[in-house]
């Protein structure tokens, strides 16, 4: 009985993507949730077989945009127009369309700051120790292997049952990952 | 495969990604604020000088002017540093015979200048004018403080473009009327905004933007 | 191997580069351990090592004239009044112009889903950063006083004053910098799974250790996946304006300007396209080479040199188009200044280079109209090379032949670069060509894990064929 | 680049084929201007140019130590600049007694004169805190009248010239003065039992009544003694034509305002000769843009070589020296003497023409002129004398007086006999006062190896020069903003000049090295000077004045003795005298290829050699540097086959110097230029080997021209420097130019050639400049391109000197310079015209825009303000200058080591550093310093009360600045005046510097004659 409540989840392997594919759809279907799935390379569809709709990072990125571009036109209207109005080629001092340029690039920045750090953020990256990586096997997961892990959290999991069903999906092999 | 990295990574990664953000925004601020600092700035450190003269004494016990040795303050761009005759004046029957005050008889026997320590020095690029300020009711302590409480002189001021800017574009906060400009006592009786208003319109003087253009003080 | 794979190679037709962009055969295996290989356990070519040391001189060269750069001032290079821009400028368009083939290649082609451009786009965009790199050096030290660059930064100081923002050049601090950040994170981003490839890859302890830093944990999870493709196409989708307006702002940098050849409206879109042009003729120059001596060609295949080929055509035309208008207009706008400007150009002491010019960029590319030029790798390389030269001088030609005759006959000039302008520029050159090397020997030069996404596609595409 | 030398190489034989740059100016319709043969000739000559400077001529040479010098002074550099470094401590230092006028921070004043050839200009030189730093013109003094030209500004950068001699020399040895007055004793004792038998005094022309009484006192005490006086630019000729005239030796003063035409035979009357700056305000007063037309003068001008003078002039003949007499007799017979008409080959043009010039000299008896230059032979003087009697000018136009100098010898016979006496070892010592004859004497007198033979040579000098060397003794001299002296302007008006400085170094004043050798050792300049004038005072040689006390305290203030001035003299021709001397040798038609000698309009007669100033600064017409050449001819360039920079071989008999070529159109035919005052071998650190020596060649016979030089080709070249040679006016319309009548049927022509853009012709509002709003106009027909403004600008703020080297590849940093123009058909014979560019401070500036840093912005009083400090020198702005006036900082120009010359800088203006943009300011530190004591007085800037330097100096007033708000101010006058035109208008600059176009006042018959009638634009 310890063991089991040290066990983190089982991993079960397959050796092409429509498998684990396949696998993820019948395990959800089975009623599992907390499941996650590795692959080589993404996989049509895989995220959503798993539960997994939709992310909020392109509102992220939308708000990083808005702010840099806030923030670059703020800058300078009050650098040029507020604090210190110079007169420049006979310009007035809020001559707008000399800004266009710097708000432009402000905005790209903080937009495409907040795509990669959002994405890691969400991803709960960096995490470089992770349960799975116990299984030897699961070194393959980043060359041509596909894995299925379902986590002994799941209200369903069950050590036996689940490996039943899990080797009946047809996995290669299935392995007991320690947390 | 084995784990590479231990447990505590996990934590570590994050806190040192966060930590990294807050290093770099202190780095920046310890400049800002280094950059400020008397360290740098030397304000309100008293400078030694080589004969240990008292504004305090002077000024505030013996109510000596400050245009008895700064005498061309009014009518030139340098306020002027008193010659020896000027200290002999005095010092030829008082203290005639102090210690303290070798090096200015010296001075005057040998006639060689006595080195002081500049206190206020603008970088070269800096074109400051003393009588046009006195004039326009900028009084002496505005820029160099309470000299009458100084033993020994210190800089009141950065000297930093932005302290000069603040007056230049606002004289009303710190002008006071022509006559009280040599006094170290003097405070606003009125509000000083009402009163540097006033002022401004009376002495005629410039409109903030052309106080602040570059070639007033850069040429 | 397994079973699946192994029989859609079967049913798979015998490989013809000239339309594959993957050579058959390849599983999600063979190709994770080809070019992880390259890194990994396949020992350095003594080539590489030859390569690397003289770029390593050549990056020693830079040093010295920097150095000596600032010890002396810009008076050791050859500019002067009223020529006050000469190679600094030249070659800071020139690099630029040539850091944009990286991001396009990744961003637009990936949002034109073009499939081939997974095998090129990982040492174009790292092309890119470099040449990036060697670009950014140039407007900091062309200055005057060079240690005083972050005067162009807006902080607040005790000086109380700012950068004054309708001078391009600070547009051009703002666009360099965010360009360069963008590509970067384009291209680690890119990096993330391939360096989780590598960790459990790696032999070494201290690899792993290095790999598996980088890697941040990466384990392919699909939910990791699906963020990280959406984020990858919102990266793509605002890298593509950027990269278009990185080059528009350069050329603001002359069109914002009052000077006869300088102050045109035609100069954002040739721009773009003249840099496209150069960073595609510097791919193919990289791309070749890397190929061969790699055995890169299952990855990098003649469609992929093809298809370059024919994007260095097409803008090749826009580039000579904008030759045309600069021509044409200044005869239309009737302005004096600018028909002396392009009389000037033609006939005046720095002829040679404007004809030289236009053979390099609008002549000899016309080969590429035939198919069986753009398949004989030997003559791509010689074309890209021959690309990246004009481009070059298109640069001298934009920036010397106006700025040396203006409008005041009395104050006009002429250039000549000093040996420090020249050591500066093969400095650079070594700048780039270092960090290339080292790029080459210590990361994936192919993104592996969207080549494994190829095989399936290929092995879909193949089977008609073989029915 | 490479592809492009070769290029040049061998498109370089093809060039320069005369020929075709004719039918070129041939082709061209209408105004034709052009800068250059180079740029006539397009391509080729470029390309040679940058063949010949492909600039890996750059210094790579930098040893190790100072390359870590550098580069630890740059990084130190970098850390100042950069965030948080504390100032370095620095000290102050009051005076131990402080003296009365001094007021520290504030310029004085004091007026004193600048002597040049003897004669003085006056001057008031300002000083800080006892540091003279910038000289201007007195304008009470009638040699200045508050003009100045470039060798009076450029004389403080000598008084501070480190290489100055600074102690005694004996024997090439350090010596004392002691040392010195011991030998004077003992030689004085030989000379009372000799009475100064074999002593002889040799100085340049004096004019000073001090220096002349002592000489005098010493000649009555060495009865023995002899004086002789030699000035390398001799004025013997005006004096041999003078004495032929009238008998006795003269002095003729022109007076301009009254002359309505003008005719100069070679004479250089508004650059050369000791009344050169009142006659070039007088007679511009008579032709700038103010004056009605009405009222202009007309010049006719023959001359060999161009001069500002003939570029000034409506016509213009170029003719070889030698036939200028033949015009001379010509004009005179038409202008009613007695003179026989000269046979045609002595007249080499139209005589239509002199019959139309001397018509329009008879018309206007008593208002006409007729000048003649030196470099003629006495004879045409005294014709020119003879025909101003005849058309009753004198007293009128021109005014005789005494001779100014005080020994009115001819210097050329002076200086031969002094040798001839040499020669023969009659000379046992010889005191050379401030002369320097070893390199200035005439070839044929072969002073050096003569002055061998003297037993006691000493020489008194500023330098330790070419005869400092061959001397047993040299006495370092007090420059003149060092000592007391006095000296006489070309009228005769005394100057008491008074010392700015004392001594840097030991040196003495010559009058107190002429007090010791009358025995009184130790007495200062001061005592000697005012004990003078005490006795003339009590003499009552000078009236209107209490007492002594007072006339001195004046005549200090003043700068100049009141009514010191010559008085005229009537004096009458005697003709028969004259045309004695004209049968004896009639005219006759030259043959071969003339010489004519110039002193050098940058270093005079070389004494100005190692200023820096006037080596870099660009010479009027050829705008060379740093060197001298052999002007020709295009068209005997073309005879010779050479280029510029080609060097060639004049010889004249066994004597020969090795020349590089200059063209310069509008040089008469057959004839060579060469200046005086280069090739010296010990002028000092800058002006030593610099150019060729013409002194070589010079004759004391014929020390202005020598006929039938021979010139040959040699295949050696020599870069010669030129800043503005490059190209032509491209057909734009710079320097606007109309004649009187086309002026006066479209008086808005200039206005017409260029295109003003209307207010509103913009995205934006334009700015309105309340208060002051400052602006310039400069009359083009009052510009002579003197150069004058350059210098004063350069003086005023502290412009560095950058080196041959540098202004080869266009590195110049004059913040004002004289654009040359050529202009006509006649390649030959062109008009010529100058236009002082400098910023335009324009209202819409494109260098403002793209300053990443805001360095150069606008004021809100209008100027273009450049802040060097925050310049990080991108060098865009000056890119982005139509106008192309931005120098920049390419490295370390400014000499931060020397410690003399760190005394003459201005202290109002930063020393710019390294890696800094500079510009113009209109003198923004005078508006400044204008405006802080308007402002603690409680009122406006006057009208006038702020000049910028080169307004100042300009002898002329071609330059006027002010208030464009203020619609009394002269400036503001000038800009609505019809000629007031902006060059570059049409981009839409806004300049706040105009123009007035220039007018041309020809005489319609002459110009029918040579069928010059301009087709209508």
């Amino acid at each position: 009985m310890t063991e089991r409540r040290e066990l983190y989840g089982l991993l079960a392997e397959f050796h092409a993507p429509e498998a684990v594919l396949e696998a993820a759809r019948r395990a959800r279907a089975a009623g599992y949730r907390r499941m996650d799935a590795y692959t080589p390379f993404p996989v049509e569809g895989l995220a959503e077989a798993l539960g997994f709709h939709r992310t909020r990072l392109p509102l992220i990125v939308l708000l990083g945009g808005l702010f840099g571009g806030a923030l670059g036109y703020a800058l300078l209207y009050y650098a040029e127009v507020v604090d210190y109005p110079l007169i420049v080629g006979g310009k007035p001092f809020h001559s707008w369309p000399a800004f266009i340029p710097i708000v432009f690039e402000t905005t790209i920045f903080f937009a495409a700051l907040s795509a990669v750090l959002g994405m890691l953020a969400l991803n709960g990256l960096p995490m470089p120790y992770h349960p799975v990586f116990h299984v030897p096997r699961f070194a393959l997961a980043s060359r041509d292997r596909f894995f299925l892990l379902i986590e002994a959290r799941d209200p369903k999991f069950d050590p036996e049952a689940t490996r039943r069903f899990l080797e009946e999906l047809g996995a290669d092999g299935v392995w007991e990952v320690e947390p | 495969m084995a784990q590479i990295f231990h447990r505590s990574t996990n934590v570590i990664a994050k806190v040192s990604i966060l930590g990294s953000v807050f290093l770099i925004a202190a780095a920046t601020w310890v400049l800002a604020a280094l950059n400020r600092s008397p360290y740098v700035t030397q304000v309100g450190v008293a400078r030694e000088q080589p004969v240990p003269f008292s504004h305090k004494h002077h000024v505030k016990q013996l109510g000596i002017d400050c245009r008895y040795c700064h005498t061309s303050v009014e009518e030139s761009r340098f306020a002027g540093i008193p010659s020896t005759e000027t200290c002999m004046t005095c010092h030829s029957q008082i203290h005639a015979t102090s210690p303290m005050l070798e090096l200015v008889r010296e001075s005057w026997r040998t006639d060689r200048p006595i080195p002081w320590t500049r206190v206020y020095d603008l970088p070269d690029f800096v074109y400051f004018d003393h009588s046009i300020h006195v004039k326009k009711g900028v009084a002496c302590v505005t820029c160099h403080g309470p000299v009458d409480e100084m033993p020994l002189v210190w800089k009141s001021s950065t000297l930093h473009m932005e302290w000069c800017l603040s007056c230049h574009r606002q004289p009303e906060l710190y002008i006071r009327p022509r006559e009280y400009v040599f006094r170290t006592d003097w405070t606003p009786h009125e509000d000083q905004r009402e009163l540097g208003r006033r002022l401004v319109r009376e002495y005629a003087i410039d409109r903030p933007e052309k106080l602040t253009d570059c070639s007033v003080c850069h040429r | 191997m397994s079973e699946e794979t192994r029989r859609a190679v079967e049913v798979a037709t015998p490989f013809d580069p000239r339309t594959a962009i993957l050579a058959p055969g390849h599983t999600y295996a063979s190709i994770t351990d080809k070019i992880s290989a390259l890194v990994l356990t396949r020992r350095t070519p003594r080539g590489w090592f030859l390569g690397f040391t003289i770029a390593f001189l050549l990056l020693g060269l830079l040093l010295f004239t920097a150095a000596y750069l600032l010890a002396t001032g810009v008076g050791i290079w050859g500019v002067t009044v009223p020529v006050g821009w000469g190679f600094d400028i030249i070659n800071f368009v020139w690099w630029i112009g040539i850091g944009h083939a990286g991001t396009l290649i990744s961003a637009i082609l990936l949002l034109l889903r073009q499939p081939w451009r997974t095998s090129i786009n990982r040492f174009a965009e790292a092309m890119t950063l470099f040449a990036v790199a060697c670009a950014g050096l140039y407007p900091l030290l062309h200055m005057g006083r060079p240690w005083l660059f972050y005067w162009l930064l807006p902080y607040p100081n005790t000086m109380g004053v700012w950068p004054q923002p309708r001078s391009p050049l600070v547009w051009d601090v703002f666009a360099i910098t965010t360009y360069a950040t963008v590509s970067f994170l384009f291209w680690f981003m890119g990096l993330i799974p391939d360096l989780a490839t590598l960790r459990d890859r790696a032999r070494r302890r201290f690899w792993r250790l290095l790999y598996g830093f980088l890697a941040m944990g990466w384990r392919g999870s699909a939910l990791h996946w699906h963020r990280y493709e959406t984020a990858y196409w919102l990266l793509a989708g605002l890298a593509t304006p950027l990269v278009v307006s990185v080059h528009t702002v350069v050329s603001f940098d002359f069109a914002i300007s009052i000077l006869p050849g300088w102050h045109a409206t035609i100069f954002p879109p040739y721009f773009v396209a003249g840099a496209i042009y150069s960073g595609f003729a510097m791919v193919m120059t990289l791309a070749i080479p890397l190929r061969k001596f790699y055995e890169l060609e299952d990855f990098i295949t003649l469609k992929h040199l093809d298809n370059m080929a024919k994007i260095m055509l097409a803008t090749g035309l826009i580039v000579g188009y904008g030759y045309m208008m600069e021509a044409f207009m200044a005869w239309y706008s009737g302005n004096p200044y600018e028909r002396f400007m392009i009389v000037n150009r033609m006939r005046g002491p720095y002829a040679p280079i404007y004809w030289a010019l236009l053979v390099c960029n609008v002549g000899v590319v016309q080969a590429l109209w035939s198919s069986r030029v753009r398949k004989n790798v030997k003559a791509l390389f010689a074309i890209a090379l021959v690309v990246n030269v004009g481009m070059w001088l298109e640069r001298f030609v934009i920036v010397v032949t106006s700025l040396h005759r203006d409008f005041l006959p009395s104050a006009w000039g002429m250039y000549y670069p000093t040996v420090f302008d020249w050591t500066m520029f093969l400095g650079t050159i070594g700048l780039f060509l270092t960090l290339m090397f080292l790029f080459i020997r210590l990361l994936p030069v192919i993104s592996i894990f969207e080549m494994r996404a190829l095989v399936p596609e290929v092995a879909e595409a193949s089977r008609p064929v073989s029915s | 680049m490479s592809s492009v030398r070769e290029r040049g190489v061998q498109r370089r034989q093809t060039s320069w084929d005369l020929a075709t740059l004719r039918e070129r100016l041939a082709e061209r319709r209408g105004r034709v201007f052009w800068r250059s043969l180079e740029e006539l000739a397009e391509d080729p000559e470029f390309v040679a140019f940058l063949e010949s400077e492909f600039p890996t001529s750059a210094p790579t040479e930098v040893d190790r130590r100072t390359f870590l010098k550098l580069m630890g002074a740059s990084l130190a550099l970098a850390g100042l600049s950069s965030a948080c470094t504390r100032q370095p401590t620095e000290q102050i230092f009051p005076y131990t007694r402080a003296p009365e006028e001094i007021i520290p921070g504030r310029p004085l004043f004091y007026a004193t004169a600048m002597p040049l050839g003897g004669f003085a200009i006056g001057l008031l030189v300002e000083s800080h805190m006892g540091r003279p730093t910038k000289i201007e013109g007195n304008p009470q003094h009638p040699a200045s009248l508050g003009g100045t030209d470039v060798f009076a500004q450029a004389s403080v950068l000598t008084l501070y010239d480190p290489d100055r001699s600074q102690v005694v020399i004996y024997r090439g040895g350090i010596s004392t003065w002691a040392a010195f007055w011991g030998t004077l004793a003992v030689e004085r004792e030989r000379w009372q039992a000799t009475r100064g038998a074999g002593l002889r005094i040799l100085t340049e022309t004096v004019t000073s009544p001090t220096l002349a009484e002592q000489i005098r006192q010493l000649l009555q005490l060495f009865p023995e003694a002899r004086w002789h006086v030699y000035e390398p630019i001799v004025r013997d000729h005006s004096k041999a034509g003078a004495r032929l005239a009238f008998g006795r030796p003269v002095e003729a003063h022109p007076r301009f305002g009254e002359a309505r035409v003008v005719l100069s035979l070679e004479a250089d009357f508004l650059t050369s000769g000791p009344e050169r700056l009142r006659c070039a305000r007088e007679f511009m007063a008579r032709r700038r843009a103010e004056t009605d037309v009405a009222a202009w003068n007309r010049l006719y001008v023959f001359e060999s070589t161009p001069s500002l003078t003939g570029a000034v002039a409506d016509h213009r003949f170029p003719v070889k020296a030698s036939q200028i007499e033949g015009v001379a007799r010509a004009l005179a017979r038409r202008v009613g003497l007695p003179v026989p008409e000269p046979e045609g080959a002595s007249v080499p043009l139209d005589l239509r023409i002199l019959d139309a010039i001397a018509r329009d000299l008879v018309e206007h008896r008593g208002k006409s002129l007729v000048l003649v230059g030196e470099e003629q032979p006495p004879q045409v003087h005294a014709l020119a004398h003879a025909m101003n009697e005849a058309l009753g000018n004198i007293g009128r136009t021109v005014i005789y007086t005494d001779p100014v100098e005080a020994e009115p010898v001819e210097h050329m016979a002076s200086l031969r006999e002094l040798v001839e006496e040499m020669e023969a070892g009659r000379v046992d010592t010889l005191l050379i006062l401030g002369a320097n004859p070893v390199y200035t004497a005439p070839a044929d007198l072969q002073f050096a190896e003569r002055m061998n033979r003297v037993r006691l040579r000493v020489h008194l000098g500023l330098y330790e020069d070419e005869t400092a060397s061959l001397c047993h003794w040299h006495l370092p001299e007090s420059h003149f903003l060092e000592a007391w002296s006095d000296g006489r302007a070309g009228d005769g008006t005394v100057t008491i000049l008074q010392p700015l400085i004392a001594p840097l170094y030991g040196t003495h004043s010559v009058h107190e090295v002429m007090a010791a050798m009358l025995g009184q050792a130790e007495r200062s300049g001061y005592e000697i000077v005012r004990e003078y004038w005490k006795q003339q005072f009590e003499a009552g040689r000078v009236e209107g004045f209490a007492d002594f006390e007072t006339f001195w305290r004046t005549v200090l203030h003043e700068g100049m003795i009141p009514g010191t001035s010559l008085p005229p003299i009537s004096v009458s021709v005697r003709w028969e005298a004259i045309a004695a001397e004209l049968a004896t040798q009639p005219p006759r038609a030259s043959e071969g290829v003339e010489l004519v000698f110039r002193p050098d309009p940058t270093v005079w007669d070389g004494r100005f050699a190692n200023n820096g100033w006037l080596q870099e600064l660009p010479k009027p017409l050829t705008k060379l540097v740093w060197d001298n050449a052999a002007l020709l001819a295009p068209a005997m360039a073309e005879r010779l086959g050479v280029r510029n920079g080609d060097v060639v071989e004049l010889r004249h008999g066994d004597r020969s110097v090795l020349a590089p070529v200059w063209i310069l159109p509008g040089q008469a035919p057959e004839t060579v230029t060469v200046h005086l005052g280069y090739g010296r071998w010990r002028a000092g650190r800058v002006g030593s080997h610099l150019g060729f020596n013409a002194y070589r060649l010079r004759l004391s016979e014929a020390p202005w021209v020598i006929e039938g030089i021979e010139i040959r080709r040699t295949d050696r070249r020599h870069t010669l420097v030129s800043t503005q040679d490059h190209h032509s006016m491209a057909g734009r319309h710079l320097v606007r130019v109309a004649t009187l009548d086309e002026y006066q049927a479209n008086p808005m022509f200039a206005r017409e050639l260029g295109e003003d853009p209307p207010d509103e012709l913009t995205l934006y509002p334009p700015h309105r400049y309340e208060g002051y709003s400052w602006g310039m106009v400069i009359d083009l027909n009052a510009c002579l391109g003197c150069n004058a403004c350059v210098i004063a600008c350069q003086a005023e703020n502290n412009i560095p000197v950058v080196g041959k080297r540098e202004v080869k590849i266009g590195r110049e940093m004059h913040w004002i310079r004289i654009d040359r123009y050529f202009e006509g058909r006649d390649l030959e014979n062109p008009d010529i015209y100058h236009q002082p560019v400098l910023c335009m401070h324009c209202d819409q500036a494109p260098c403002e825009v793209v300053c990443p840093t805001g360095a150069t912005v606008h004021s809100h009083e209008g100027l273009n303000q450049m802040t060097y400090n925050r310049c990080v020198g991108t060098r865009y702005c000056s890119n982005n200058c139509p106008y192309k006036v931005r120098r920049f900082n390419f490295r370390l120009y400014a000499d931060w080591e020397t410690e003399t010359l760190k005394m003459q800088r201005n202290p109002d203006v930063t020393v710019r550093s390294r890696g800094v943009m500079e510009k113009c300011t209109y003198c923004v530190q005078r508006i400044n310093a204008a405006r802080i004591e308007a402002k603690n007085q409680g009122r406006e800037i006057r009208e006038g009360e702020v000049m910028t330097a080169c307004q100042q100096a300009c002898p002329t007033e071609a330059i006027v600045f002010g208030n464009l708000n203020d619609p009394q101010s002269r400036v503001a006058r000038l800009k609505a005046h019809a000629l007031n035109y902006g060059i570059l208008t049409e981009l839409n600059t806004r300049p706040r510097t105009t123009y007035l176009a220039r007018v041309r006042n020809p005489n319609p018959d002459v110009r029918a004659i040579l069928g010059e009638e301009r087709p209508h634009e």
